[in-house]
């Protein structure tokens, strides 16, 4: 390394050194964008109020299903069935459930179980996803072919009516069911999100470039594709958080999912769809619907501002 | 000057209400004249100044052609004479664009795309994506006469082929039912220029037209421009950052920088003698394929952005003739007479540099 | 052969990298369950040529022409199909794991696009750090920050500037840092891949300063391959023309520039446009037919015959050697060589 | 295009034949997890052997695969001779009987008519009133009607549909008594029913097929909507409209075909998120269709008669995407000429 230390300016400084010291010292050439894209994108998010309600409503929503107790005093099993389907008033601001339990106890503690199901089942999609995305996309080949057709296959089952079947067939529909079956079936989606995007990031020159250094397939996935490949499944994935909470609650109205004793939203839902057409009793499908959609649509809102601010064509 | 003119003149700045009309064009005026054209992009970063400005014109069987590097406002200064400036978020602030001494500026929208149809054209850098992919080349090229001409399927398609034909593509009845795709980078090109010489123009502008393409392949798009601009005697507008091409081709040159001429000459007279620091320092830094050992110069430093425009002349911070006058004093196009010109004087020679007379003296 | 004409003095003649009957051949397949190979795309078609110390090579041809995947061969991203890479002796295109790593710390390449050459979620210390994290033994941990700083300048970047990221520099200035990290393993051979074809005209004159002032200054030896003859010309000490992946003529600068024998460098050369409108209609214009065939199917014989002005009908048996001909004594693939200056004014 | 149709179809049967493997292992490996479905028929009441063994043989569970505790496989055994004697009775049409020994082809028969029409309604909607939308927020992005669509179908895509569909019938009640006692007549009566009604067969599925079409036409709507926006920045866009084509078709020939490229590939996917709500739809309308005889088997623990249900509707949905996949390479000759 010698030669190098001892190099030092070479024969026209002027030129060579020009473009560098041209610039008005700690500025690019672009000050406006002065962080890596991540940082970027965080700036432009916390500017973006939807993102920012959305973030506060998620926040929320976990922390109901992480620590109910903050939120209500009361405790969701202690009801009193004469008082089922009492409506709102009296102490119980948003009434009683159908079993006679204070409902703002019960949705807030139902968050745990819907919240339970939806992160599981996406953490398990993501995994999946995004390592037979990498396999498939960076390895190619049979690799790829293999993994590939069989994304086609489960694609080829349609998700509520494969969930169905493989629910309808297992008698007790414990939480772990609900969640293997969403996995089961929604893991295609981010592994063709995945692949797309490490095909698209294997082609750039870097990482030709780590390759030709010697880097070793390990180095080149965790330092090269992953960091760059990884952003719409992150898009992905909080759109799907959303989606999972809606599916536990539609998998137990179709009778395959959560069931009593169970209190998810999912359950509350379906007994308030079940009295929601009987005069006075709307609100046991409203109170617990109302605080799932809002959940997924905060999801969703999320999501697409996430998409918008790391999307580089919007730039 | 002619009537057209002195009521432009008269009327408001910005854009007229009072529309004026194609059909008051005047044969004997400049075919076109375009006059401190100034167009503005309004981003979050603030109000980028792609063209500021601007001053030339062009007669028929002449070709002009703007000189720049990326980023100059060569390519946005064409898109304003075609009158297809993405907007939001580009604008056009000011200045004319006379046709013949109509101000396209300040037609209807209906007598601009009139305009667009019979008496511009353009040919695009990158003809794949300029082509639409999913119609066949012979819709595309018929779809002009179908519209503008009313005639039927088969007619227009007669005429795509007669255009085929006349760029040089091979089988051209063939393939005129063939898709963008099918075609070679170069047969592509091809067909753009068909496409735009499809009503017979008055005025070609041509943006960065072989700049995708190999050299042996350039070569013969470029003649055939050349050709063509010949024969059907057009105005030709020829964008490129390629000083090799335009010296083949050029009659007049307008070398644009950070949104301004900053250099205008007849081309024999500016590779001769260039009178602005900048279009010197350019032609000292690219290498010759007939020379060696030649010493290339360098441009120091950037482009400025064009939302930060620096006080007085935008080159001066890269300038190597720079004084502080340079930094305070907005230098206008100074009318140049160089001693080595041939005499003939075919244009008026101007360059935007307060020390031009030292720039060409040394 | 007397075309050993080299730059840099000090050792000259060594030869530093020496490619022998080079061919890559990628498969073209069909099928939906099981892929049948239905023909070749023969990108490299048995090219040799050597590289001597401190000398440039110059390597020129169209798109398609096998000029990058000759690159992509030297720096072994790419398997050979046949034929081999000697680098200092050593035969690296049979080298597998450690060994290939170790040897690829003398032979690195500059890529084209400064936009997508850098990792976007690395800082420019880590890119141009990353050659010691996979080559741990050329420089300690505790070193590896003044030597990467130390490169920085080496290719005029202010070292201070080691923890931004790439979208903060310049197109300019990407690509130095491209060079940079290419030094980092001190190589004796880099393989120039259009380093500065994405780059405005007035950057490029200084990368292309730059790498002249690295080479008299580290002993480096390049292989320069674009597109662009002009900058070629100004870089180069001897220059291969390629077409349809096999090598037609090469020589000194001077032999291919100014005593051309092949019929393709004068079509290519002519079709340069020089910046001097003087010479306008005064040089000789040769304009080429058609475009380039698909090299998944090309001409038999001498694959110039489809689009050549002097073909006859050996041309279409007979492939021509790379032997000098025609009077000259540079190597020129063609039946008919015979010199034609179509750079210079003719009258 | 000869050569594409080819490779579509040859892809098609690996496709159908692994839809239905991986049916056939989960089910399997499911009877070999929880045991038998036929045990589950009988509920708390303790059936006689052989009243168990005609059940199991009427659901085809009585394969001795399915029980083999000692299989090193067990209970992950995929049963292949089971499979191929499975994929044979689905080649000549026989997906076996409901427990009263009804077929379940022609349950599926009878039941189809219904779905069809209901689904009609869906996708007119889907594709109709998205398309129109994303257009219309397309071309004034930003602007008031941006605004209205984004909201709206961000809202849709977070309902589930059976919450929307009681939220409708909520909605509709009180306004069809107030039609009632208005004198409205029978016709508008069968419209706003909030049940299934024989005597109107097409009139009282609008409001179920309105609301079935809900997701999809929120999701058209935002994907018209991106891809013309994205398309409306081409340089063929600026190409045709250099060429002086007017307004509307630069945007009506140039970007609309273009852009509803990804909208009709998107069709066949949510052609099975359609079959999916339209069980969920069905359920709250009272709608006799196949959705209400895969639900009220899921009631009754008749499994394989879901799983015989699901298949038949996996080859629709199948063969709906083989349709798609023809229509996306009429739309784009890049696919055409690979």
């Amino acid at each position: 390394m010698t030669d190098i230390q001892s190099a030092g300016p070479l024969g026209q400084p002027g030129p060579l050194h020009g473009e560098a010291t041209s610039l008005p010292p700690g500025d690019g050439p672009s000050t406006e964008r002065n962080a890596s894209l991540w940082a970027d994108a965080w700036r432009e998010l916390i500017r973006n109020p939807v993102f920012v309600l959305s973030s506060v409503a998620v926040l929320a929503v976990m922390s109901m299903a992480l620590a109910p107790w903050l939120w209500t005093s009361l405790d969701p099993q202690d009801c009193e069935i004469e008082l089922g389907r009492q409506g709102p008033g009296g102490g119980h601001f948003f009434g009683m459930t159908k079993d006679g339990c204070d409902m703002y106890a019960s949705v807030i503690y139902g968050s745990r179980p819907s919240i339970a199901v939806a992160v599981l089942a996406t953490l398990g999609v993501v995994l999946v996803g995004i390592l037979t995305g990498i396999l498939a996309g960076y390895y190619g080949r049979w690799v790829d072919a293999i993994i590939s057709r069989v994304v086609d296959i489960v694609m080829g089952l349609p998700f509520l009516l494969g969930a169905i079947t493989l629910l309808a067939l297992w008698r007790k529909r414990e939480w772990y069911a609900v969640v293997a079956v969403l996995i089961v079936l929604g893991w295609p989606l981010v592994t063709r999100i995945m692949r797309a995007s490490v095909l698209a990031t294997k082609n750039m020159d870097y990482v030709q470039a780590a390759r030709s250094l010697g880097a070793s397939d390990l180095r080149i996935i965790t330092r090269h594709v992953l960091p760059n490949a990884i952003a719409p499944v992150i898009v992905v994935a909080t759109i799907a958080l959303g989606s999972y909470v809606a599916a536990e609650a539609t998998l137990s109205f179709l009778g395959v999912g959560l069931r009593p004793p169970t209190v998810s939203w999912g359950v509350l839902i379906t007994h308030g769809t079940q009295w929601a057409l009987s005069p006075g009793h709307a609100y046991l499908l409203l109170v617990p619907a109302g605080l799932l959609v809002v959940t997924v649509l905060a999801f969703i809102l999320m999501g697409d501002a996430l998409r918008d601010a790391l999307d580089p064509k919007l730039r | 000057m002619t009537n057209t003119d002195t009521t432009a003149t008269a009327a408001p700045k910005g854009r007229g209400r009072r529309h004026t009309r194609l059909a008051d064009v005047d044969p004997s005026a400049t075919l076109l004249d375009v006059r401190d054209l100034k167009v503005e992009f309004r981003t979050r970063y603030g109000i980028a100044r792609a063209v500021n400005g601007v001053s030339f014109s062009v007669e028929a069987g002449e070709t002009l052609a703007i000189l720049g590097e990326s980023g100059c406002g060569k390519s946005v200064t064409a898109q304003a004479i075609m009158g297809i400036v993405d907007s939001p978020p580009g604008f056009v602030t000011g200045g004319e664009v006379r046709y013949r001494g109509v101000d396209l500026l300040k037609l209807s929208r209906q007598e601009r795309r009139k305009a667009r149809a019979d008496r511009l054209a353009m040919i695009f850098q990158d003809a794949l994506s300029a082509l639409n992919p999913v119609f066949s080349v012979g819709f595309q090229l018929g779809e002009v006469f179908r519209f503008h001409r009313g005639m039927s399927r088969a007619d227009a398609r007669k005429k795509a082929i007669e255009l085929l034909d006349l760029v040089n593509i091979p089988a051209a009845r063939q393939r005129v039912s063939d898709y963008p795709h099918q075609f070679s980078g170069g047969m592509r090109q091809r067909v753009m220029i068909a496409m735009a010489l499809a009503l017979d123009p008055d005025v070609l502008i041509a943006d960065e037209p072989t700049t995708a393409l190999d050299v042996t392949v350039q070569a013969q798009i470029m003649n055939l421009l050349a050709e063509l601009q010949r024969d059907l005697n057009m105005g030709m507008i020829l964008i490129t950052h390629d000083m090799g091409v335009v010296a083949d081709v050029a009659d007049k040159i307008s070398v644009m920088y950070a949104g301004k001429v900053v250099e205008r000459a007849d081309v024999h007279d500016i590779y001769a003698d260039p009178a602005h620091p900048y279009t010197k320092a350019l032609l000292e830094s690219i290498p010759r394929v007939d020379l060696k050992g030649q010493q290339l110069n360098v441009i120091k430093g950037l482009p400025p952005a064009l939302t930060d425009l620096p006080r007085g002349c935008n080159f001066a911070p890269r300038c190597r003739y720079a004084r502080d006058r340079c930094r305070e004093d907005t230098p206008h196009l100074y009318q140049v007479t160089t001693p080595g010109g041939d005499g003939s004087g075919r244009t008026p020679r101007g360059s935007a540099c307060h020390y031009w007379e030292e720039v060409v003296a040394q | 052969m007397t075309h050993a004409v080299t730059s840099g003095g000090m050792s000259a003649g060594e030869v530093v990298l020496e490619v022998r009957d080079l061919v890559k051949y990628f498969p073209i397949t069909r099928g939906v369950v099981f892929k049948r190979k239905i023909g070749e795309v023969k990108a490299v078609d048995g090219v040799n040529l050597q590289l001597r110390r401190g000398e440039t090579l110059g390597v020129v041809g169209e798109s398609g022409c096998g000029k990058s995947t000759f690159a992509k061969l030297l720096v072994s991203l790419e398997k050979p199909t046949s034929g081999g890479i000697s680098v200092q002796g050593q035969d690296i295109s049979r080298l597998r794991g450690r060994e290939l790593t170790r040897a690829r710390r003398n032979i690195q390449m500059v890529f084209q696009d400064p936009y997508t050459s850098l990792n976007p979620r690395m800082t420019v210390g880590d890119i141009i750090g990353e050659p010691f994290a996979i080559h741990p033994d050329v420089a300690p941990p505790q070193d590896r920050r003044r030597r990467v700083q130390e490169l920085l300048d080496l290719v005029g970047l202010n070292p201070d500037h080691i923890n931004r990221y790439p979208h903060q520099f310049s197109g300019g200035q990407r690509q130095r840092i491209g060079i940079a990290r290419s030094l980092a393993l001190k190589p004796e051979i880099l393989i120039c891949d259009e380093p500065v074809s994405a780059l405005d005209v007035s950057i490029q004159a200084q990368v292309v300063n730059l790498l002249e002032g690295l080479q008299d200054e580290l002993g480096l030896s390049y292989i320069f391959i674009a597109h662009d003859l002009s900058v070629v010309r100004h870089i180069a000490d001897r220059v291969a023309v390629m077409y349809l992946g096999k090598v037609v003529e090469v020589g000194t600068d001077l032999d291919i520039y100014d005593h051309p024998t092949h019929p393709y460098t004068q079509a290519l050369l002519s079709a340069v446009p020089v910046p001097d409108p003087a010479l306008r209609g005064h040089r000789d214009q040769i304009v080429l037919e058609g475009d380039v065939p698909s090299p998944a199917n090309p001409p038999s014989g001498c694959r110039f015959r489809t689009r050549c002005w002097k073909a006859q009908e050996i041309c279409a048996t007979d492939v021509p050697a790379l032997e000098p001909r025609g009077g000259s004594d540079h190597p020129s693939a063609c039946h008919f060589a015979e010199e034609r200056d179509v750079v210079h004014a003719i009258d | 295009m000869g050569r594409y149709v080819i490779r579509r179809l040859l892809q098609f049967i690996p496709t159908v034949v692994g839809a239905f493997f991986l049916l056939h292992y989960m089910v399997s490996a499911g009877i070999q997890l929880r045991g038998n479905p036929a045990r589950a028929f009988f509920g708390e009441r303790t059936p006689s052997p052989e009243m168990l063994a005609a059940v199991k043989r009427l659901f085809n569970t009585d394969d001795p695969c399915l029980a083999q505790e000692g299989n090193p496989l067990h209970p992950f055994n995929p049963c292949l001779g089971l499979f191929v004697e499975r994929m044979g009775n689905v080649a000549v049409g026989d997906f076996g009987t409901d427990y009263r020994g009804r077929l379940v082809t022609d349950i599926f028969l009878s039941a189809a008519p219904v779905t069809l029409r209901l689904a009609l309604i869906a996708i007119l909607t889907e594709i109709g009133i998205g398309v129109l939308a994303g257009v219309l927020a397309g071309l004034r992005s930003g602007g008031f009607i941006d605004y209205v669509v984004k909201i709206s179908t961000v809202l849709a895509i977070a309902i589930p549909v059976f919450v929307l569909g009681r939220m409708v019938q909520l909605s509709i009640v009180p306004f069809a008594r107030w039609l009632r006692d208005n004198g409205a007549s029978d016709d508008v009566m069968g419209l706003v029913a909030v049940t299934y009604k024989l005597d109107y067969p097409w009139l009282s599925l609008v409001i179920p097929g309105i609301v079935l079409g809900v997701l999809g036409l929120a999701t058209t709507a935002r994907l018209t909507r991106t891809s013309l926006m994205e398309n409306l920045r081409a340089d063929y866009v600026r190409t045709a409209t250099a060429k002086g084509m007017p307004q509307r078709r630069v945007i009506g020939v140039h970007t609309l075909r273009n852009s509803l490229i990804p909208v009709v590939t998107n069709l066949g996917y949510s052609f099975g998120v359609l079959l999916g709500g339209a069980v969920v739809t069905e359920s709250i309308f009272n709608v006799p269709g196949i959705g209400g005889v895969v639900i009220r088997s899921v009631r009754f623990n008749e499994g394989p008669v879901v799983v015989s249900m699901v298949t038949i509707l996996v080859i629709v949905y199948l063969v709906v995407n083989l349709i798609v996949d023809m229509l996306y390479a009429v739309l784009d000759p890049r696919i055409r000429y690979d």
